[in-house]
């Protein structure tokens, strides 16, 4: 091999561009390294180192921000860096940051390791900071199989708790079966466009530019589009979309709370990210993908949020409602095909969800009690009398996952709905409309159950006083969180400013 | 000042006494009254001094504006206006006057005596009135401070009942008129009083429905059949609120609006005010023979004296000969104002006497429970005798000549008519005679009637007042006619005035047939002489008074709360319960449907999977 | 300094001030100061509002950018004609409802105040607001407390009621709010900006179809916030559930929402699609609300209930008053909602004041509280007198005008709502008489026995005669806001024909 | 010749597929696995990917279908189960193989599309070793990079499910 | 009519359905995640296939991702499998279904 062709290679390997990833694999090395050299006691700081060390790296991001490799493909056409992926990386370490938050709280109830549980979300989040940004079918699969596994470990983390493992293992099985159908789907496409058969076949079949131009060349294949929709598939799987959703209550249910938490925000949004760059390379074949997807956000919303309508289980339930949440993105998925501004619609939406999904994941970490996966309505009773800060959280959390005004959520869905109008979708505006509707009736049942007096039976002499849910005291760094969380979706509501700048809204 | 001014200080003394009244004179109720009743001298001066000044005189001004809807207010002074604003602010004065005795006691003066000035306020703003909609206005101003006074006595049912009755059954008229002021707005333009005849003189199309509607107002207040029902019971108020407000003055403001808008007159709606008024006379006067109570009497009594001016203004115009030749006169408008002048007096005269009794006797108001007062309470069995007299037609006593303007009217157009108010003017000296009778005559009946004894100086004067009134009050020229000088000769000229003794004859004859009838069938004592000497009589007038009473009761109870829960009931089941309820219930059965979806096997979900896969690879593989 | 901004922030800057930890001493005083400032600004803005400079009728504009600009949101404040006496009804109810909830001595008064403060807050935002979509957000942020405070504070059925509330409610407005999109985008402006879509729709105008589209969306998603008959039968619920304050925010001011979109935004943009639905409107509103609506209130035996059926009900006549679709009607409207907005919040809060002292609703355990409470009963029989449309109270000249307008459109139907004048005269004075007159009840007996009844004390008095006193202002002077009503309305409806027949005489 | 070895090493492939899936004995299952990924690896030699197969081997045999067999045997289940599967199963099976089958031969029948006639007569590019050098250390540099990471939380993860740690297996 | 592009994908493809097919109707979790392991098979193949008809390298060296990727997940699998059975004393699918509703 010519050192030439490598020394060319290795110019392309711009690593400066992935110093965040990079950083971020570092960390989960340091806290390895530091669980092996301090002694026992002093491992208690281990956790915020890494919770220290997020933030560090978020700080450099926003301040390199607006880099020069912005908008540039680097590492051989593995990345392409675009501002939606930096906006990405952001939210997936701000997204890690509550996680590692979370995970300080619910793992001091249980007596788990508690390294292991950091290094592993702070390589997902590496992973799914390069997914935003992958380029190419390789780095897809294998960033997305790190996520994958990432989460098999994480979902089954208390392994103590059976159901903790059930959910594992149905994640498991139910990941493997997604990655096999992508992976089908992915071999196809390669297949495809790399065929000396087709017209204008390409060298380089994996790269999703080289893709897009096979498939505009040849609109017509039906081995491509096969492909794109097993690939579409696994993709599905990742966000919970009908009919790949399936899988969600149950997980949700058993996995620890802020793994929960870290499923419902971060990896979704991984899925949307891989999501909103396939739909772009997938553009000749059109109407093959807007159909397809609105069938799904129909289907998703409307399912979404039928099933939660009568859920009592809060883990389940916030897991179906994060369905409902994956249609109305899918809407702003589509209707960022002809909208430019829906993209920063659902980057809003993302940012948004993500703070009323971390208020109300917060306090659920502290109103669960030992067993994780059983978290009931009924515990939530005078949740906002005995702890009001709790439940003013919560409230906001809920409110502005309903999408209520004049919380962010509200925000993040009226631009989707924008973006939906301009892009003509009334079909899918009608659902989303129903879809909400149907929604605040179970938000609302929540909230009912935290904030509004309820009947208690009298308790009468003898009988054992029905005993208080265990609740936790909310500790400094969970209540910085879920403070900045519950400010930040009502701030965002009121204005949007720079945010909306960023966003290309303003 | 000039007389503008003039009129709206008159118009708005009262309003200040009664906002003075409500804001600091709650717990005051002397106070108030001396205040109340100043402001009611007040209006009486300011009255007479507009009325006898000479000066006529519109004015209006925009009250509010919305696109092409511009609502004014105004006055409109004329002699018809100058005789309404007099007659209010003189029994006005005299109710207050005595009002200071009768209600000395009373624990809730104040309320009282603001009622009395928010009624002097809406009623002078009735008769100033320029125009439809601010007659409008104050008409339903006049009904909520009758309502306020007839709830005096609050604490009991039967008051508050009365009450409420007397609002809705006018609000039932009012209904009527507000239609009849919208279909004259559309129609005509305008509501304008001053500019109707214009627009009319100008051939405007007539309507039959118009005054019909407006009519409703009319018998909404004026109490005609069949929305008379409210009135009896109106009686549960303090005895001169009766007077003041459930004789002489609002009821006959009816009248007054009909007098109003008698351009707007068409003959088939006078025909059918006509027989309207007829009827409603009839029908009470027979009421009023088997009444007890000494104020029921009385409102049966102003009942059928209100039906006689209704039928008088329903009798239209008449062509008569003046000096010579012949004009065309308002026949009605004349007669029935006229009517309504001496009836304000006598009938206040009579019901302020009849309080001066009541409150004499304690609060007894059976008639039958009283006796022998003419020995206790000379004066005002003496000016009560006058009102009989009045009222019966005596000659030469101010009922006698209106009514005979009424029955003149009456002879010439319409001859049934005339011998049905023939046979009420018989009725009426009839009862009237019985009730003065039994009252005063014959030994005292009840310890409440042996300690009777007569009110102070504030009673027996406006009885004298009044009894003075009633005496002169048909003088409307001639000698005799100071009361009114020339100052409402353009109402005075439109009275029909027969000539001849044929009158004379016939209104003595009525007298003595009535009086002697009465006479014959009763004698003073504890019970009523028509039940023990003709039982059937007795039992059928009875029957007739109470029909309507049960009608409206039926009608309430068994009509319109069932049928309100009825639709209450329905809304609850079918709406709010049904389809609502229905709807949400079997949303939430979907909701569970799909909740039963995770049943917790792995092999399931695989299912969804394998759907998932094969619906999306079938559809991109062109199967379906 | 922008006095509009500041009527919109200070409640909610307060709000968060006490989340945030003011000491739970200062919360009384400052919650005067919080209730007080809006309505201060409000009286202040109104005498300004004559002699202020005014663009398209708007008057004190002023634009913020909040961060969407480029969507074409911004939030901009200014007051015309038709918002300029709600927005001084809302300061002024507000206070009132304010000053009754901090002398109410609710459970968790601090929480209660908070709520209060965003409600009135969002309330005074709804009104202020000249972007279509601000106006539409200021609501949403008064409805949520309203949701939670039924919940926590409220009485029979609060559980239930608040449910129902929240999703008819959410419906109307999800309904709105894609009416509001669609017009943002049929009209070309691509913006929310009432004064730049105005322009746009009469440079281009919007087809007839999707107006008629449009507006049947909108109609009825407000009518659904307004309750428009048979969308309406979370209004009595709600109401009856309510806590005072909040029943006296939202039946008083906040639902005026519908109503006021309606006139401001659906009918100058989309003429012809009003056009379409009027009938329809008129018909629900006049048979609907006016006449089943009115019959079912006399069926109540529920005091509360009964207030908010017929709050229902004269929604019915503002609904007809919109149906005329003239300068008349839409003026008569919305001085009917002013004065409406002051007559149910003086009802609600009088029947808590009630409920205090004869602890229950039921009329027929009630009877002779007059002894006890006279000016109670003054207020209370002055209130339901003002709401039956009694002249002298300000509602009468609206139901006037409103009927005077319906009258060319829709005759037949104007005689059926008068007939609804008939109707609620029944039950108003029969619950009057129910409460307050005739001897008392057993059961009223011995609530007497453990509590004996007080009148008015001067804490519930003054915020009953701040609303009284503007009920009988404006009653009296309707001059007080007809000018700038009727201004703003005839420059918003150029098309208003001229229906005045030939020969209009003086008047 | 190939064809010959190729249509020898597709049934043994499938066939043991098939064992695996209906074969009611786990170990079974597992041997009938290790015998289809020996076809493969024929598969992969007749398709000149000469590393790939060795590498099938080395790692899915070698590694995954013994990781298999020492759980199964750790979890004593050689019995097998008595009904692999229920007749409902078998049913939904059956429906469900029946759906894919017939999508797959759609696909199939597109493939032909995409025959290109002087493939079958050139060397593989699988044939060459370097290429494979070539391409992991340039282009694919990264992806090898997450590789390690990905393997190091594996790693990690069996550490935390498996290892003993105290006080942890009191908890129910 | 020599062996071509078709006949290999045949085999992937049956491959690829043979294991889905086994994911559906079997209980025991290990079988079940040995036929995913097919699944992933039969992808390398057609990834072999591709890459050999097409004379592109790249789907060589994704089958060495895969069989990198597929030895962790085995791995992490199992040790899920091993602690559920640790608690459960199964692996058959339909016991492990405390998580529903």
């Amino acid at each position: 091999m010519p050192t030439e062709l490598l020394q060319q290679a290795a110019a392309d390997n711009h690593w400066a561009a992935i110093a965040p990833e990079l950083l971020v694999g570092c960390l989960a090395l340091l806290l390895l390294i530091l669980e092996i050299v301090l002694p026992k006691e002093r491992q208690e700081i281990i956790p915020s180192v890494a919770i220290v060390g997020l933030l560090g790296i978020l700080g450099g991001l926003i301040f390199n921000y607006h880099s020069d490799y912005v908008g540039q493909t680097t590492f051989n056409g593995l990345l392409h860096h675009s501002g939606t992926g930096q906006f990405l990386r952001l939210f997936f370490l701000m997204a890690a940051t509550g996680v590692s938050v979370l995970g300080v709280v619910a793992l001091k109830r249980q007596a788990m390791p508690k390294v292991e549980f950091f290094a592993i979300t702070l390589v997902v989040t590496g992973a799914m900071m390069l997914l935003g940004q992958s380029n190419h079918f390789v780095m897809l699969f294998v960033a997305l199989e790190t996520i994958t596994v990432g989460f098999y470990v994480l979902v089954s983390y208390t392994r103590t708790n059976p159901l903790s493992l059930e959910a594992g293992l149905k994640y498991l099985i139910m990941g493997a079966l997604s990655s096999g159908i992508l992976l089908f789907g992915i071999a196809l496409l390669y297949g495809a466009a790399g065929s000396q058969a087709m017209m204008a076949s390409t060298t380089d079949p994996m790269n999703f530019e080289a893709l897009r131009i096979f498939l505009y060349a040849n609109p017509n294949s039906p081995i491509a589009a096969v492909g794109i929709v097993l690939v579409l598939s696994g993709v599905a799987f990742k966000v919970g979309a009908v009919p790949f959703q399936i899988w969600i209550p149950d997980v949700y249910q058993g996995a620890p709370t802020p793994v929960s938490a870290f499923l419902a925000i971060a990896s979704k949004a991984a899925g949307f990210a891989i999501l909103l760059t396939l739909v772009s390379v997938f553009d000749a074949y059109q109407s093959l993908v807007v159909t397809v997807l609105s069938i799904m956000a129909i289907a998703t919303i409307i399912f979404g949020n039928m099933a939660a309508l009568t859920q009592h289980n809060v883990k389940r339930l916030i897991g179906l409602s994060g369905v409902s949440h994956a249609g109305y993105l899918l809407i702003g998925v589509i209707a960022a095909i002809h909208v430019p501004f829906a993209l920063g619609a659902i980057c809003f939406y993302l940012f948004a969800y993500m703070l009323g999904s971390f208020a109300v994941f917060g306090v659920m970490t502290h109103v669960s009690g030992a067993d994780d996966a059983d978290q009931d309505l009924d515990h939530y009773t005078d949740l906002a009398k005995t702890h009001p800060f709790l439940g003013a959280v919560l409230g906001v959390g809920l409110g502005s996952l309903a999408g209520i005004p004049p919380l962010a959520g509200f925000m993040g869905k009226l631009l989707i709905f924008l973006g939906a109008f301009e892009a003509g979708l009334y079909g899918l505006l009608a659902v989303a409309v129903v879809g909400v509707v149907l929604s605040i009736y179970y938000y609302f049942g929540w909230i009912k159950a935290a904030f509004f007096p309820q009947w208690r039976p009298p308790v009468f002499e003898g009988d054992d006083p029905v005993p208080e849910p265990p609740r936790q005291t909310v500790g400094m760094p969970a209540g910085i969180l879920l403070a900045t969380a519950a400010l930040a979706s009502v701030l965002l509501g009121f204005y949007q400013g720079p945010l909306g700048v960023w966003l290309g809204l303003s | 000042m000039d007389s503008t001014q003039l009129a709206l200080i008159t118009l708005l003394v009262p309003l200040v006494s009664a906002t003075v009244i409500a804001l600091f004179l709650r717990r005051a109720g002397a106070v108030a009254s001396y205040l109340s009743t100043v402001a009611a001298a007040v209006v009486a001066v300011t009255a007479v001094m507009l009325a006898y000044g000479g000066h006529r005189f519109d004015v209006s001004a925009e009250w509010f504006t919305f696109g092409e809807f511009t609502l004014s207010l105004g006055f409109k002074f004329d002699d018809l206006a100058a005789l309404m604003l007099t007659i209010v602010g003189v029994v006005g004065f005299c109710v207050h006057l005595f009002s200071l005795g009768y209600m000395h006691d009373d624990q809730d003066k104040a309320r009282f005596f603001g009622g009395l000035s928010v009624f002097m306020f809406s009623m002078i703003g009735i008769v100033l009135a320029d125009n439809l909609f601010m007659m409008f206005i104050f008409w339903e101003l006049v009904g909520f401070s009758s309502y306020l006074l007839i709830n005096h006595y609050c604490l009991k049912q039967s008051a508050a009942d009365a009450a409420k009755k007397a609002f809705i059954v006018n609000r039932v008229g009012d209904f009527g008129f507000l239609i009849g002021i919208l279909m004259c707005y559309w129609h005509y333009g305008t509501v304008d009083l001053n500019a109707l005849p214009d627009v009319i003189a100008g051939g405007a199309m007539m309507s039959i429905a118009i005054p019909l509607l407006l009519f409703c107002g009319a018998m909404g207040k004026s109490a005609q059949m069949p929305l008379h029902i409210w009135l009896p019971d109106a009686m549960e108020g303090p005895t001169p609120v009766s007077a003041l407000i459930h004789a002489a003055t609002m009821v006959a403001a009816g009248i007054y609006m009909l007098c109003r808008i008698e351009v707007l007159m068409v003959a088939d709606a006078l025909n059918v005010i006509m027989w309207v008024g007829t009827i409603t006379a009839v029908y009470a006067a027979l009421c009023a023979i088997v009444q007890s109570d000494i104020k029921k009497v009385l409102a049966y009594s102003t009942l059928s004296q209100l039906g006689y001016m209704v039928a008088a203004f329903g009798l239209g115009s008449l062509v008569v000969e003046h000096d010579g030749s012949e004009v065309l006169i308002a026949a009605g408008v004349g007669a029935a104002m006229f009517h309504l002048t001496t009836h304000a007096f006598f009938k206040a005269l009579l019901f302020l006497g009849s309080g001066s009794v009541i409150h004499g006797c304690h609060h007894e108001q059976n008639i039958f429970k009283m006796g022998g007062l003419l020995k206790k309470m000379p004066l005002t069995a003496i000016t009560m005798l006058i009102g009989v007299l009045a009222i019966s037609g005596l000659p030469f006593l101010s009922g006698f000549y209106s009514k005979d303007s009424i029955l003149h009217l009456a002879q010439e157009k319409n001859a049934i008519v005339f011998g049905l108010l023939v046979f009420t003017a018989v009725v009426t000296s009839f009862y009237m005679v019985r009730m003065w009778r039994i009252t005063f005559m014959g030994e005292t009946q009840s310890d409440a009637a042996e300690k009777a004894h007569e009110g102070g100086l504030s009673m027996t004067l406006p009885l004298v007042l009044l009894a003075v009134l009633s005496i002169f009050g048909g003088y409307t020229h001639g000698p005799l006619g100071f009361l009114y000088g020339h100052s409402f000769d353009g109402v005075w000229s439109q009275i029909p005035h027969a000539s001849g003794a044929g009158v004379f004859i016939m209104s003595i004859a009525i007298l003595v047939v009535g009086a002697g009838l009465a006479f014959a069938l009763y004698k003073p004592g504890p019970s009523d002489g028509l039940a023990t000497k003709m039982p059937a009589a007795f039992i059928g007038l009875t029957a007739l008074k109470e029909s309507f009473d049960k009608g409206y009761n039926y009608y309430v109870a068994k009509v319109q709360d069932r049928f309100a829960m009825l639709m209450n009931f329905l809304e609850q089941i079918l709406l709010a319960g049904l389809i609502i309820r229905g709807l949400a219930g079997i949303v939430g059965l979907f909701g569970l449907g799909a909740r039963a979806l995770h049943v917790g096997s792995l092999h399931a979900y695989v299912y969804w999977f394998l759907l998932g896969a094969v619906l999306l690879w079938g559809f991109a593989g062109g199967l379906f | 300094m922008d006095l509009l901004l500041i009527a919109i922030v200070s409640p909610l800057a307060l709000a968060l001030a006490m989340v945030l930890g003011l000491p739970k001493a200062l919360t009384r005083n400052l919650a005067y100061v919080g209730f007080a400032i809006p309505a201060i600004i409000s009286i202040v803005l109104w005498c300004q509002y004559g002699d202020a400079a005014k663009v398209s009728t708007y008057a004190f504009l002023t634009t913020y950018d909040t961060g969407l600009s480029k969507l074409g949101i911004n939030l901009t404040l200014g007051l015309n004609g038709i918002s300029m006496p709600l927005f001084v009804m809302a300061g002024i109810v507000g206070l009132a409802a304010g000053l009754y909830a901090l002398q109410s001595g609710a459970e968790r008064l601090h929480t209660y105040v908070v709520l209060l403060l965003i409600m009135q807050g969002g309330l005074m935002g709804v009104f202020a607001s000249v972007d279509v979509f601000f106006f539409y957000f200021f609501h949403e942020l008064a409805l949520i407390p309203t949701f939670i405070m039924v919940g926590i504070w409220g009485g029979r059925d609060r559980n239930y009621a608040a449910m129902k509330m929240t999703i008819y409610l959410t419906v109307g407005a999800m309904l709105s709010l894609l009416g509001l999109i669609a017009i943002y985008y049929t009209s070309g402006a691509k913006t929310f900006d009432m004064i730049a879509l105005r322009e746009a729709v009469l440079v281009e105008g919007i087809s007839v179809g999707i107006q008629q589209n449009i507006f049947g969306m909108l109609m009825f998603g407000f009518g659904v916030l307004v309750s428009l008959w048979p969308l309406h039968t979370w209004a009595p619920l709600g109401y009856g559930a309510a806590p005072s304050s909040v029943a006296m925010l939202h039946a008083g001011v906040l639902k005026k929402f519908g109503l006021y979109g309606l006139i401001q935004v659906a009918l100058p943009l989309l003429p012809q699609g009003a056009e379409h639905w009027a009938v329809i409107l008129a018909t629900l509103a006049v048979v609907g609300n006016v006449l089943i609506v009115g019959i079912i209130t006399m069926a109540q035996r529920d005091l509360k209930q009964l207030v908010g059926y017929s709050s229902v009900m004269h929604m019915g006549y503002a609904f007809l008053g919109v149906a005329c679709l003239s300068v008349v009607g839409v003026g008569g409207v919305v001085f009917m909602m002013v004065a409406h907005g002051f007559s149910a919040a003086l009802l609600f809060l009088l029947s808590t004041s009630i409920h205090h002292r004869t602890q229950t609703f039921d009329l027929d355990e009630m009877g002779g509280l007059v002894k006890h409470a006279p000016v109670l009963s003054a207020f209370f029989v002055a209130a339901t007198l003002a709401s039956i449309g009694l002249p002298g109270f300000a509602n009468f000249w609206g139901e006037l005008t409103i009927f005077v307008a319906a009258w060319k459109v829709f005759p037949t139907l104007t005689v059926i709502a008068i007939l609804g004048v008939v109707i609620s005269a029944i039950y108003g004075l029969r619950a009057a008489a129910r409460v307050f007159f005739g001897p008392q009840t057993e059961a009223f007996d011995k609530v007497l026995a453990e509590k004996p009844a007080t009148d008015l004390t001067w804490s519930e008095k003054l915020p009953a005669l701040l609303l009284l006193v503007a009920l009988l202002a404006l009653g009296f002077w309707p001059k007080l806001m007809t000018d700038s009503i009727n201004d703003s309305v005839t420059a918003i409806y150029p098309a208003a024909e001229a229906v005045v027949p030939t020969d209009v005489a003086r008047n | 010749m190939a064809d010959i070895l190729f249509y020898i090493f597709a049934a043994m492939t499938i066939g043991s597929a098939v064992a695996v899936v209906i074969n009611p004995n786990a170990v079974n299952s597992a041997l009938a696995f290790l015998v289809g990924l020996l076809g493969v690896s024929g598969l992969f030699v007749l398709l000149d990917s000469f590393l790939l197969a060795v590498l099938m081997i080395l790692v899915y045999a070698g590694a995954v279908v013994a990781l298999f067999l020492f759980i199964i045997m750790l979890l004593d289940m050689q019995g097998g189960e008595r009904k692999p599967f229920s007749r409902p199963t078998a049913v939904a099976g059956f429906i469900g193989a029946a759906l894919l089958a017939v999508c797959a031969t759609s696909l199939l029948q597109g493939i032909g599309a995409l025959e290109t006639a002087e493939a079958g007569s050139a060397i593989g590019v699988g044939a060459n070793l370097k290429h494979y050098a070539d391409q992991l250390f340039t282009t694919y540099l990264l992806p090898v990079q997450v590789v390690g990471f990905l393997l190091l939380i594996a790693m990690l993860g069996v550490i935390v499910l498996s290892k003993k740690f105290e006080g942890l297996e009191d908890i129910k | 009519m020599s062996v071509g592009l078709t006949e290999y994908l045949t085999v992937a493809v049956v491959l690829f359905v043979i294991g889905f097919v086994g994911v559906l109707i079997r209980k025991n979790t290990l079988v079940i995640y040995m036929c995913l392991e097919l699944m992933l098979v039969a992808s390398t193949i057609a990834f072999v296939a591709f890459s050999r008809f097409n004379g592109t390298m790249d789907g060589n060296v994704f089958v060495f991702f895969i069989l990198t990727v597929a030895a962790a997940e085995v791995a992490v699998g199992l040790a899920i499998i091993v602690a559920l059975f640790r608690r459960r004393q199964t692996v058959q699918v339909e016991e492990l279904n405390a998580l529903k509703n």
